[in-house]
């Protein structure tokens, strides 16, 4: 019984869903269960929140290594949602944007989340570079393919590319670097993202088939525990 | 000052990469903290000591160029700005190089946008890049900014036939009739060249299939880089030439400045930009090379042994 | 901790306190709250920079700079979801009462009992937290799951699949094909001639074809069949190999614009 | 307050019509009477010609497509048409209608700045709804009154050289432009010249009622396909219950899986898996706990150690019920702990941090990534390189597979992070909808055979067969 509602429930909203997109007066369900889908996904946040609270928690008391930092993780944490649910500093009071500029929680984002957010993100023109030193070795054909392929393009991006092959004369002008880098692009990269573009949507349709039926079914979890 | 800080970073980074290509001849391994130096030099050298490289115009920004370089003085040019500000750092350096290009050349522009946030940069571009440059051009005999007007695809639908029955008026509210650049203009058909530049939709492929095909227009277009290889199937039966991303405006800033040397002096935003581009594009290569004589060296000797 | 770290931690302190009192000296012309302000832009550079050392190893500063975003960003999301899911998609449409308290304007006719479905879904979510009602819980994901399942059976279908077959469709003898003698009359390798567009489509064409072949799982992958799965997966490589080194530009920025952050906003040595 | 109210309501009711009728008789008295005689009536073009209106297909309602034959003037003879206007005949109930919506508004309005729903202003509300729905329900009946009771409406322009045009309206009632479904509507076009007063009008299109279909044919295309692959899929999925055999080629990735762990239980070092920044609405997210439950079922047997940091709530509790399950199934329940699962954060920069942070301490000797990835993925698969962990990735967003390609010993590319999932269960029904997947790949490429030709020589029907409507 545990198990045999949830794939019911499955079976009948997968179901409906799919036939909603054929009769014109059922379209706009789609959108409304998406929408159902956030509102249970801000009641998950409680046990989100429950859950990191426990862990550092937890961390602090046995005295785990870098206990320390736990602190400063919780002190963000209820900081952050102390000024964020009271709306404090926030010009407009209850009724405004959450995010409006002045408010706490707004400056917290602008020179906290910000500068740390986008520092990560800029990471990764340092590793794209150490992947290159790393990754990019003629090892085997595909690597090689691989290689040739990337240098190729990162040379047509580059006012070397151009200066390189500028003696190749128009007739041959597909063998000027730069030309080369875009014609790859829109030939064989077309072809590859394609190819797995449609397998994706291949995999992604007979994967939805199989949830509906209830053939693949390991996120219910087991059937003792409960 | 700046040329010693840019000469003593390019011979710290190039130098240095060629102590390591040496020392990878021996199979030795480059610690990644190198490589994360290498790159940190590259990006943060040219924003401290502005470097820019010579650009080689490729064909298909070289075509845009020529076809401006060669109308007769006093040809008619649209030029219409497609974007928003989030695009704007793209696409803007190439609005202002091909403004100046035709003013240079003596051309009239007719500047507008299909884009509502387009007229606000439009007229700050104006004044702020492209007007100081050109303190004798004229506004109504020179240049006309007849600003944006909503419907997308319809606007060109329209000014295909007949341009004032969508823009009766300019930006200042001058009848069209009484502006002297209108004495021959009446339709896009009239016009010798049109330049679209932006990236989204409606843009430069409107102005392609909706203009450009059915009025017999030469039609270039200005880009975002990840755009522009959707544009190449156009070139160059339906269009005379694309710029793409910052590189496209650096290729044609530089050919600019190869032909009308007095443009040196000015800002150009699309070669600076492509200074910390270029140096980290070299040194990522550069390691792609030494990471595969490190390879083949290491294999040699593990033959060996 | 030795006396080396303490000194380090003391150093950077010091340091940070000189930025501090640097950078508001410089703002106090602009602003009224230039301590704060100072303040807020030197520890944004100190996060910035925390963050750039883990580059070198992993540090007590990265330590900290990544337990505070943890924190704060864990909020900062639970913030929004409840002020814009639940305050002004669900309360308006499920309570006058309520909504008049956060002053959200109730839409009139918008009011749904539909919606008390999710809020029975999303409780029973939370049923996990109980040690004896955690099966129930499995009804929500059920929901969610079922739904995911039916949107995105027919999305793709329709878009991915459909639409990918129809744009293969492409002449492979070129839109403007005038015979057999004009093409060979005009042969050259210019990359806009007639040739090179050509071999575009057939490299399009036959790409897709061995692409699929590869990801063909219920056959060996032997014979004809093996050689064009292996021509696939050489597609597949050249697309990677170009997309990684595409990208490379757009990740060079991210980095342009921190390190001018730092220079400008920051140590204002450039301008 | 309700007293006043219905007062206001019966006074629109009863005087609107009569002050309205009495203004638009003078306004059209004015437009046919009025006309400045000195129109040259040579410049007059000709008008637009056999005008249709249809109810518009593949909708719920409220829209009607009104076609005509272009005017001789446009494109070709005098060539002065430059648009042409579409009218439709609006009886004046509609206006009543539309001063009830006002009306509505300004409650509502009034509501927001008392910010407190007083009883009064909500039962304003619900007579002026009830008018409302009174009135629409009047609808069909006012527009059977044509030409009594109305007048033309212009609703929009169209560009010369245009034909056709959707006059698509709200299907709510409470929005203004409203059209009734199953009332008689009215049209008419006029060819405009670059002198508006020089038109020309077509004849009169109607009665034409819209209405909603019940299929949308627009989509018979997806539906083939959609009953093309259920019954494929039913039907393998019968052939392998009763028993056939069914060959599935090796997946390098999944392969791996097994030794990685043999390996970090050797080096006495954990595993640690990453969800990805999926939702458990994403099937990539779905298909990877299905190998999650694999990968924590050897764990167990192996008794190695397991992290798995989440990035969603939803997520980390299926994850921990499928983690609990593989756990009572290697017969080892004791040894789960909650501390296996956690949470991290739901921001994506800050989730990679505290992941590559965790990477740096616990060393693990492999590292999975199995569903969605978006920028983080190069982030994560260097800093486990560094970490000199065997790295697994299998990812179905197009732009971050090459990253995982290069920076990960092992990658499953987009399809293969679904087919895994089946290749591990070995289940003949999930074998069976992987030959239907398979089949479908062939027809797809018969297809394109086909359309290659047919895009060659022009054979536009069939390029059409594959046109979905949006």
């Amino acid at each position: 019984m545990k198990r045999q509602i949830p794939l019911f429930i499955t079976f009948f909203v997968g179901t409906l869903l799919i036939f909603s997109v054929f009769i014109p007066p059922m379209e706009t369900l789609g959108e409304n269960f998406t929408l159902f889908f956030d509102i249970i996904a801000v009641f998950a946040f409680f046990l989100g929140a429950g859950n990191l609270v426990r862990v550092h928690v937890s961390k602090l008391r046995k005295r785990k290594a870098d206990w320390g930092f736990s602190i400063v993780t919780l002190i963000g944490f209820g900081f952050m949602l102390f000024v964020g649910l009271l709306k404090i500093g926030n010009p407009g009071g209850i009724a405004a944007d959450v995010t409006a500029p002045g408010s706490w929680f707004q400056e917290m984002f602008n020179y906290v989340i910000n500068p740390l957010q986008s520092t990560m993100y800029a990471l990764l023109a340092f590793f794209v570079a150490s992947a290159s030193y790393r990754a990019f070795r003629a090892k085997n054909r595909e690597a090689t393919i691989l290689l040739m392929a990337a240098f190729v393009i990162l040379l047509g991006r580059t006012p070397l590319g151009m200066m390189l092959t500028a003696w190749i004369p128009d007739s041959l002008s597909i063998f000027q670097i730069p030309n080369m880098a875009v014609w790859i692009m829109n030939s064989f990269n077309l072809a590859g993202q394609r190819a797995i573009l449609i397998g994706i949507s291949l995999g992604v349709v007979a994967m939805s088939l199989r949830l509906i039926l209830g053939v693949e079914r390991t996120y219910l979890g087991g059937d003792d525990s409960g | 000052m700046d040329n010693i800080g840019v000469i003593i970073s390019l011979i710290l980074i190039l130098g240095g990469l060629v102590t390591l290509l040496i020392r990878s001849l021996q199979a030795r391994e480059v610690d990644r903290r190198i490589i994360f130096l290498f790159i940190f030099l590259a990006v943060a050298a040219p924003i401290l000591f502005p470097m820019t490289f010579k650009e080689k115009a490729t064909q298909v920004v070289k075509s845009v160029f020529d076809k401006i370089e060669n109308l007769p003085e006093g040809s008619t040019v649209l030029l219409s700005f497609d974007f928003d500000p989030a695009m704007a750092p793209e696409v803007q350096p190439m609005a202002n190089a091909i403004s100046r290009h035709c003013f240079e050349k003596g051309h009239k522009i007719i500047f507008m946008s299909l884009w509502a946030t387009g007229q606000a940069l439009l007229s700050h571009s104006l004044s702020e890049f492209i007007l100081p440059g050109f303190p004798e051009k004229e506004n109504l005999v020179d240049y006309v900014s007849i600003g944006y007007k909503a419907g997308n695809e319809g606007v060109l639908n329209v000014i295909i036939t007949d341009i004032q029955k969508m823009f009766p008026t300019d930006v200042n509210s001058v009848p069209l009739d009484s502006i002297p650049i209108f004495d021959n203009i009446e339709s896009c058909k009239d016009l010798d060249f049109i330049m679209s530049i932006g990236g989204g939709k409606p843009g430069p492929k409107e102005w392609v299939l909706f203009v450009g095909d059915p009025g017999d227009v030469p039609v270039g277009v200005g880009v975002a880089a990840v755009v522009a290889p959707q544009m190449y199937p156009y070139y160059p039966g339906q269009i005379v030439g694309i710029l793409g991303g910052v590189k496209g405006a650096a290729e044609y800033e530089s050919e600019l400045i190869r032909v009308h040397p007095r443009f040196a002096e000015m800002d150009t935003p699309g070669l600076r930009m492509m200074g910390p581009q270029t140096l980290a594009h070299v040194v990522i290569m550069a390691f792609i090379v030494i990471g595969n004589v490190v390879f083949f060296r290491g294999r040699r000797r593990e033959k060996k042994e | 901790m030795k006396k080396t770290t303490y000194l380090l931690m003391a150093v950077i302190s010091a340091l940070f306190v000189l930025s501090w009192i640097l950078k508001a000296g410089s703002l106090s012309g602009e602003t009224d709250n230039y301590v704060i302000q100072g303040f807020l832009i030197t520890f944004s550079a100190f996060l910035t920079l925390s963050v750039l050392s883990f580059l070198y190893a992993d540090n007590p500063l990265y330590k900290f700079a990544e337990h505070l975003f943890v924190g704060v960003s864990a909020a900062f999301w639970m913030c929004m979801g409840f002020w814009t899911t639940i305050v002004q998609n669900l309360i308006p449409r499920l309570s006058d009462g309520l909504s008049s308290f956060f002053e959200v304007p109730p839409q009139p006719g918008d009011y749904n009992f539909f919606f008390f479905i999710p809020v029975i879904l999303g409780i029973l979510l939370l049923m996990r937290l109980s040690p004896k009602g955690g099966w129930i819980s499995r009804w929500p994901l059920a929901f969610i799951i079922g739904t995911t399942a039916g949107l995105n059976f027919v999305r793709y279908l329709r878009s991915d699949f459909i639409k990918q077959i129809s744009n293969t469709f492409v002449p492979l003898l070129g839109t403007e094909w005038q015979g057999i003698g004009h093409f060979f009359s005009n042969l050259d390798l210019s990359a806009s001639g007639q040739l090179v567009t050509m071999a575009a489509n057939w490299v399009i064409f036959l790409g897709v074809f061995c692409g699929l072949i590869y990801f063909y799982f219920s056959k060996e992958h032997k014979g004809a069949f093996g050689a064009a799965s292996k021509v696939g997966i050489w597609v597949l490589m050249l697309t990677f190999g170009a997309s990684f080194g595409y990208t490379v530009m757009g990740r060079i920025s991210l980095l342009v614009g921190r390190i001018t952050f730092l220079f400008r906003d920051w140590l204002e040595i450039i301008s | 307050m309700v007293y006043k109210l219905t007062l206001t309501l019966l006074t629109f009711l009863l005087i609107a019509p009569v002050v309205s009728a009495q203004e638009t008789v003078a306004a059209s008295v004015e437009a046919t009477v009025g006309d400045p005689p000195m129109i040259d009536s040579s410049l007059i073009p000709a008008p637009p010609s056999d005008i249709k209106a249809v109810d518009t297909d593949n909708d719920h309602g409220h829209s009607i497509t009104v076609t005509w034959e272009l005017s001789a003037d446009d494109g070709s003879g005098m060539n002065n048409v430059l648009s042409y206007e579409v009218f439709r005949w609006v009886p004046f109930l509609m206006d009543e209608l539309d001063t009830l919506r006002v009306e509505l508004a300004r409650v509502a309005a009034e509501i927001d700045s008392v910010g407190r729903l007083t009883g009064e202003l909500k039962d304003e509300r619900a007579v002026i709804w009830a008018a409302i729905d009174d009135m629409a329900d009047q609808m069909p009946e006012a527009h059977r009154m044509y030409p009594e009771g109305g007048e033309w409406r212009l609703l929009g322009k169209v560009a010369s050289g245009v034909a056709t045009y959707d006059d698509t309206g709200g299907k709510d009632r409470k929005v203004s432009d409203f059209i009734p479904d199953f009332s008689d509507l009215y049209f008419r076009v006029e060819a405009v010249t670059s002198d508006s007063a020089i038109r020309a009008a077509s004849g009169v299109a109607g009665p034409v009622q819209s209405y909603g279909q019940w299929f949308n044919t627009g989509r018979t295309p997806v539906f083939i396909a959609f009953m093309f692959f259920g019954i494929m899929t039913v039907f393998f999925v019968i052939k392998a219950r009763r028993g056939a055999e069914l060959y599935v080629r090796p997946l390098a990735g999944i392969e791996a899986v097994d030794d990685a762990i043999g390996r970090a239980t050797e080096m006495g070092r954990p595993i640690l898996y990453v969800l990805g920044l999926g939702t458990a609405a994403d099937v990539a997210t779905i298909a990877s706990f299905t190998i999650l439950g694999r990968v924590a079922k050897r764990v167990a047997e192996y008794q190695t150690e397991l992290i798995v940091p989440t990035y969603d709530p939803i997520v980390m509790s299926v994850a921990q019920e499928v983690v609990k399950s593989s756990f009572s199934d290697a017969g080892r329940p004791e040894d789960y702990n909650e501390d296996i699962v956690y949470f991290v954060t739901q921001l994506q920069f800050a989730y990679v941090a505290a992941v590559n942070g965790t990477m740096l301490r616990e060393l693990p000797a492999t590292n999975v990534y199995m569903g969605k990835f978006f920028a983080e993925s190069l982030l994560l698969a260097e800093t486990g390189a560094l970490a000199g962990s065997i790295q697994i990735a299998g990812t179905d967003e197009i732009a971050q597979i090459p990253f995982f390609i290069v920076a990960c010993d092992f990658t499953l590319i987009g399809e293969e992070l679904y087919a895994a999932s089946a290749y591990l269960g070995r289940e003949p029904v999930l074998l069976g909808s992987l030959k239907a997947q398979d089949y479908a790949k062939a027809a797809m490429i018969l297809l394109a055979i086909v359309g290659v030709v047919a895009a060659q020589f022009e054979w536009n029907w069939f390029i059409e067969l594959f046109h979905v409507v949006d």
